[in-house]
């Protein structure tokens, strides 16, 4: 295996590493597997950073560019790191119509961000997706992996206060 | 496997399955399990276990039962006893009454028998009452016995010519005659060829296909390897879009227990044919979805479509020719092998036969997911499968396709379902999602929608789509704060037409079609806006009116 | 992609204009009407690279079908009759260019393309005179670190011309899109700023076949740069043609 | 016969489009028979007149003095044409609207950033707007003569067709920048 990487990209040698060159080396160092292999590395590293992209980018012997346009077309790929709550809400149709937008501006407004971004201090990331699939529930929101059906702005605001109060008291 | 063992196999599992009195299915699908249907279902085998019917009733763990509306759903066999917002502080007494006892639990049923009078279920025809994640289930219903048909008593043109009679159009939403698309892969040359089962159902409101995938993901596996015995591959690939987990995952295990039983791998059956699939997870682009798109993708680059022809039929993945059907074409084919395609072809209407799943929701009383003969009409979908409206509420449209479907007003309600009749109205069979809209949304609200949403999915790649609909979307922004002139109606009609008939792909070539058919039907909410500033539905107009000095 | 044609193909008949004309099997309509001295107005199309068929303005029509296609990306098939010019083709040719010129701040008269820019001769060709639709004014960061070529984004049309001589002439791939849709942006290695993208040979051959001002060698006429450097890429090709 | 009014305007703009017509040279002479110049920034008419036939407006739309002018132009205009680039599209002028922040902070740049001596934001000057309009998209616009400038000739086509009661036709004749 070309061992060309980690050390130039400054990625640190663990398990995780390990993990993204067996998965890579399943592949066969196939460039075609480049999307799989971008799934792998972002559930070992939670996002996708430059590094990485570089890491991969050579052990598939593929431009960096050629990269770095697939990690960003598709939007499941994050290249900066979440904040460490997340709260998604879904704008698909049936959602939408149910009101979505106005849970989303509430939060928005609430934390003084935009969706998809994270607060400064990095505690709470906003995301929109497009139907979760409980459309029947409308409107859904998930706050850190949790779903909150038939949402409502207040609903979804307290719920994200209280992860946050209790992160709070935790890092005390 | 041989033959013989999944005759065996299947008595076998029918036996076991009758030897209990009673089998209880606890709907595990992504719209009941974020309503704690695990816990339900673990509550259910604790309780059989508890009340000693543990040898009478059997607890399984299943896909969709239909009603999303009445999360988590749990149905009672035999008599199809429906439970609704069934949780755990229900479980005992369920168990306690229907099973031990004998009386059906009536305060906790779904009473709602029109829901599944007008449904037809063949392609969700194991959906609820079977362990996706049992493989033994499924033979248990017949499964796998299409493709043993396949191999040993037919040819693949036999197949092809089975599928073609059947009249079977590909149900992703082009409409395309299936067996002729089969027949284009089959004689073209190049080799290896591959089956691809499209599973990127990234529209908003549209979970038809996620669902089947988790309630009955071997109904797709088998008709993916009957479709490349018929054309000749030996390699396919589900393309599932990766926010699905729960198919992703039933899929997974799926294709590991149809490989561990032979059903997919070497010389399957005993036969020569030989075939395997591989999961492709997408990452969140709607466009993908597109027949050429899907190919960029699975070979790893940006899912940019390209121009057809070549045709994947002739030059698919990496070159070769290669078949792509959505997987919900796939669920149909191995009933029309077993039941024969004369059968297939007396459901729904001439031209358009068989059944269709859709996704019905919005504004409607009973959401969920239902499978109806082609050819009912919208009204029928709406009121008598759906309820109507909520109380107190007026219809005023339903979306039929997706984000570029376009939206019917209420006298064509008798407007029966079928590719052809749909296209013509203005909206598109698509991947089948129903939407209804009541007096509360407004239609340019609506169609500014859609239309962001295609922006936001627009691949960027040809100018119409990639420019044109984000103009068109900051035209009907500008509707909704108070912008615009009526001439500027006329401008947004040259802009769709140019959108709709310039660009290279489905996405662009459908997404103008909200707001042209919001225009044609619903023409009077648009002056409204712009002439008295006024949103009939009270949506628009929130923040503020119009930029300063802009008339 | 029209593959280019390899060997000897079969010859076929078609009408384009309602002229008879010969072509290679698999070529591409606009190729063919090239050939035959019959003008398309095109765009993002290259000769000696692979076509895009991203800015619709070669669109024609073909008889026998309602929609519209275009023309650089659409082989030519036996019996074929192409209308290339008719009102309704030119509305959406207009459109595109209306749309391009919309779509960033396209200001000619500070731009260095200024008289040799290909969206500006199909703006007066086409008849271009204003926009309908209100024009965006993008703010992409400058990229002047390289010490011969500079790059404004907010000038790009995405033709991706940059990209395919990169990759399919230059062997490179330096360049390439990210993001998508209108968010789409031209990019060198990991976005990384010009003078930073290791990959890139300076070659130049980007800013050569840049039809707009979006790529340019600093500090000369861009009129002058573009005769001289396209020539140097011509031969490149006709070399790369020879050795593959 | 009467004379057929004409009008010109400068609004946010240099005033290189008013050169280039200034630059008809002897042709002006031949206009002037046909024409009566009844507004102008070469002429002191200080309100705009009311039933003019034809008015070139330079300039696009960057305060709020030129947005009520021009709409009161439009009412008093039979034929109103958009008369160099900045005019049709905001060109020179609307690349303010690039900077995304605000009247105060252009103001700001122009007036204190980038000056040595009497630093301070003016205060006897009209409202700016939040951005800078080409006309079309505040007014009904009749006809465009692109360029920056247009050519001199160009000005004299257009102006004559219109004069001799034809619609000009552009096709290929003009430039932007």
């Amino acid at each position: 295996m070309p061992d060309t990487g980690f050390q130039q990209v400054g990625l640190k040698v663990d398990r995780r590493l390990t993990l993204l060159e067996n998965a890579i080396k399943k592949h066969q160092y196939k460039k075609d597997a480049l999307l799989e292999i971008l799934h792998t590395a972002q559930e070992l590293y939670g996002y996708l950073d430059r590094s990485l992209l570089t890491y991969i980018s050579k052990l598939l012997r593929l431009p960096p560019s050629h990269v770095y346009g697939v990690a960003t077309f598709y939007n499941l790929f994050k290249l900066k790191k979440p904040g460490a709550h997340v709260v998604t809400v879904c704008m698909g149709t049936a959602c939408y119509v149910k009101g979505a937008e106005e849970i989303v501006s509430t939060i928005e407004k609430e934390f003084n961000f935009k969706r998809g971004e994270t607060t400064e201090d990095g505690r709470l990331s906003l995301f929109v997706t497009r139907c979760i699939g409980a459309c029947a529930m409308a409107p859904n929101a998930i706050v850190d992996g949790e779903t909150i059906g038939k949402a409502t702005p207040e609903e979804v605001l307290k719920k994200i206060r209280t992860i946050l109060e209790a992160a709070k008291v935790e890092a005390r | 496997m041989k033959p013989d063992e999944l005759r065996n196999l299947a008595q076998r599992e029918a036996e076991l399955r009758k030897s209990y009195r009673y089998r209880i299915n606890v709907c595990c699908s992504s719209g009941c399990m974020p309503f704690g249907a695990l816990k339900v279902l673990s509550a259910f085998k604790d309780a059989v276990k508890e009340l000693g019917v543990e040898e009478e009733c059997y607890v399984a763990r299943t896909g969709c039962i239909g009603t999303c509306s009445i999360a988590p759903a749990v149905l009672v066999e035999p008599g199809d006893y429906l439970y609704q917002n069934v949780t755990t502080d229900k479980v005992k007494e369920i168990v306690k009454e229907h099973i031990v006892n004998g009386r059906p639990v009536k305060e906790m049923l779904y009473g709602n028998e029109a829901y599944f009078k007008k449904q037809l279920r063949i392609v969700l025809r194991n959906a609820g009452k079977i362990d996706p994640l049992r493989i033994e289930d499924y033979i248990a219903v017949g499964g796998y016995y299409a493709l043993l048909k396949a191999l040993t008593r037919m040819t693949p043109e036999g197949v092809i010519e089975e599928v073609a009679l059947s009249g079977l159009k590909g149900r992703g939403g082009a409409g395309f005659l299936t067996g002729l698309k089969w027949r284009y892969v089959a004689r073209a040359t190049g080799s290896p060829k591959y089956v691809i089962a499209n599973l990127d159902e990234g529209d908003p409101g549209v979970f038809a296909n996620r669902t089947l995938a988790e309630a009955d993901p071997h109904a797709i596996i088998e008709g993916m390897a009957i479709a490349a015995y018929a054309v000749g591959a030996s390699k396919g690939y589900i393309y599932v879009r990766s926010e699905y987990p729960l198919a992703v995952e039933t899929l997974k295990k799926a294709i590991e227990a149809a490989r561990s039983m032979g059903f997919l791998g070497e010389k399957i059956f005993e036969t020569v044919f030989s075939f395997d699939i591989e999961l492709r997870l997408g990452a969140g682009a709607f466009v993908a979805g597109e027949e050429t798109a899907i190919l960029a993708s699975i070979e790893g680059r940006r899912a940019m479509p390209r121009p057809r022809p070549p045709y994947p039929a002739h030059s698919g993945l990496w070159g070769k020719p290669t078949l792509i059907n959505n997987v919900e074409t796939f669920a149909n084919v191995p009933v029309i092998l077993l039941k024969g395609s004369e059968w297939f072809a007396s459901i729904g209407v001439k031209n358009c036969t068989g059944t269709k799943c859709f996704s019905l929701t919005g504004k409607v009383n009973n959401p969920g997911l239902i499978e109806v003969p082609m050819g009912i009409t919208l009204g029928e979908v709406v009121f008598e499968i759906g309820g109507g409206v909520p109380p107190g509420r007026k219809f005023k449209a339903v979306q039929v396709g997706g984000p570029s479907g376009g939206f019917l007003p209420e006298n064509l309600l008798n407007l029966p379902i079928d590719y052809e009749s749909l296209n013509k109205a203005g909206a598109i069979m698509g991947s089948g999602g129903i939407v209804v809209l009541d007096d509360t949304s407004c239609m340019v609200d609506t169609a500014k929608f859609f239309t962001e949403f295609c922006v936001d999915e627009s691949c960027g790649k040809c100018v119409p789509c990639r420019a044109g609909l984000y103009k068109l979307y900051k035209i009907l922004d500008g509707f909704t704060r108070g912008k615009g002139s009526l001439e500027d109606l006329n401008k947004v009609e040259e802009l769709c037409e140019f959108i709709k008939e310039a660009s290279l792909c489905g996405l662009g070539q459908t997404a103008p079609n909200p707001t042209l058919t919001t225009l044609k039907y619903f023409r009077d909410e648009y002056i409204a806006h712009i002439v008295e500033k006024k949103c009939p539905a009270g949506k628009c107009f929130k923040n503020g009116g119009g930029e300063s000095g802009v008339e | 992609m029209v593959e280019e044609n390899q060997g000897l193909s079969k010859m076929i008949e078609l009408t384009i204009d309602d002229k008879k004309v010969v072509a290679k099997e698999g070529d591409s309509i606009l190729k063919v009407a090239r050939e035959n001295k019959i003008y398309i107005p095109a765009l993002c199309y290259l000769e000696g690279v692979s076509s895009f068929g991203g800015c619709r303005v070669c669109v024609v029509e073909i008889k026998g079908s309602t929609r519209v296609f275009a023309s650089c990306v659409t082989p030519v098939s036996e019996g074929m009759e192409v209308i290339t010019d008719s009102e309704r083709l030119r509305r959406y040719r207009k459109w595109a260019i209306e749309l391009l010129l919309a779509e960033r701040p396209h200001v000619c008269s500070v731009c260095v393309a200024n008289g040799s820019c290909e969206l500006q001769q199909l703006a007066t060709e086409l008849g271009v005179d204003h926009l309908r639709v209100e024009r965006e004014w993008t703010n992409y960061e400058l990229d002047l670190t390289h010490e011969r070529f500079a790059y404004d984004p907010n000038r790009c049309i995405l033709c991706t011309r940059c990209i395919r001589v990169c990759d399919e002439i230059e062997g490179v791939h330096t360049i390439d899109l990210m993001f998508r849709g209108k968010n789409s942006k031209v990019i060198f290695d990991l976005d990384d700023k010009w003078s930073f993208a290791e990959s890139c040979t300076s070659c130049g051959k980007c800013s050569a076949v840049c039809p707009v001002g979006a790529l340019y060698v600093k500090g000369k006429p861009h009129s002058e740069v573009k005769k001289k450097e396209l020539v140097s890429f011509v031969i490149s090709r006709r070399i790369e043609k020879t050795i593959g | 016969m009467a004379k057929v009014r004409l009008a010109t305007v400068w609004l946010s703009g240099c005033s290189g489009c008013h050169m280039s017509f200034l630059d008809q040279d002897e042709k002006l002479l031949e206009l002037a028979d046909k024409v009566e110049l009844v507004h102008s920034p070469i002429a002191d008419i200080k309100d705009f007149p009311e039933n003019v036939d034809i008015t070139l407006v330079e300039g696009a739309v960057g305060n709020e003095e030129q947005l009520e002018l021009l709409k009161k132009i439009r009412r008093r205009t039979r034929i109103l044409i958009a008369f160099g680039d900045c005019a049709v599209n905001g060109n020179v002028t609307a690349l303010r609207n690039i900077l995304n922040e605000g009247r105060e902070n252009v103001l700001k740049r122009a007036y204190v950033e980038n000056t040595m001596f009497n630093q301070g934001v003016p205060t006897q000057i009209p409202r700016l707007t939040e951005r800078v309009f080409a006309l079309n998209e505040v007014v009904k616009v009749d006809f465009y003569i692109p360029g920056c400038p247009p050519p001199a000739s160009l000005i004299n086509y257009v102006l004559n067709e219109f004069l001799d009661g034809r619609i000009p036709v552009l096709d290929g004749k003009f430039k932007y920048g």
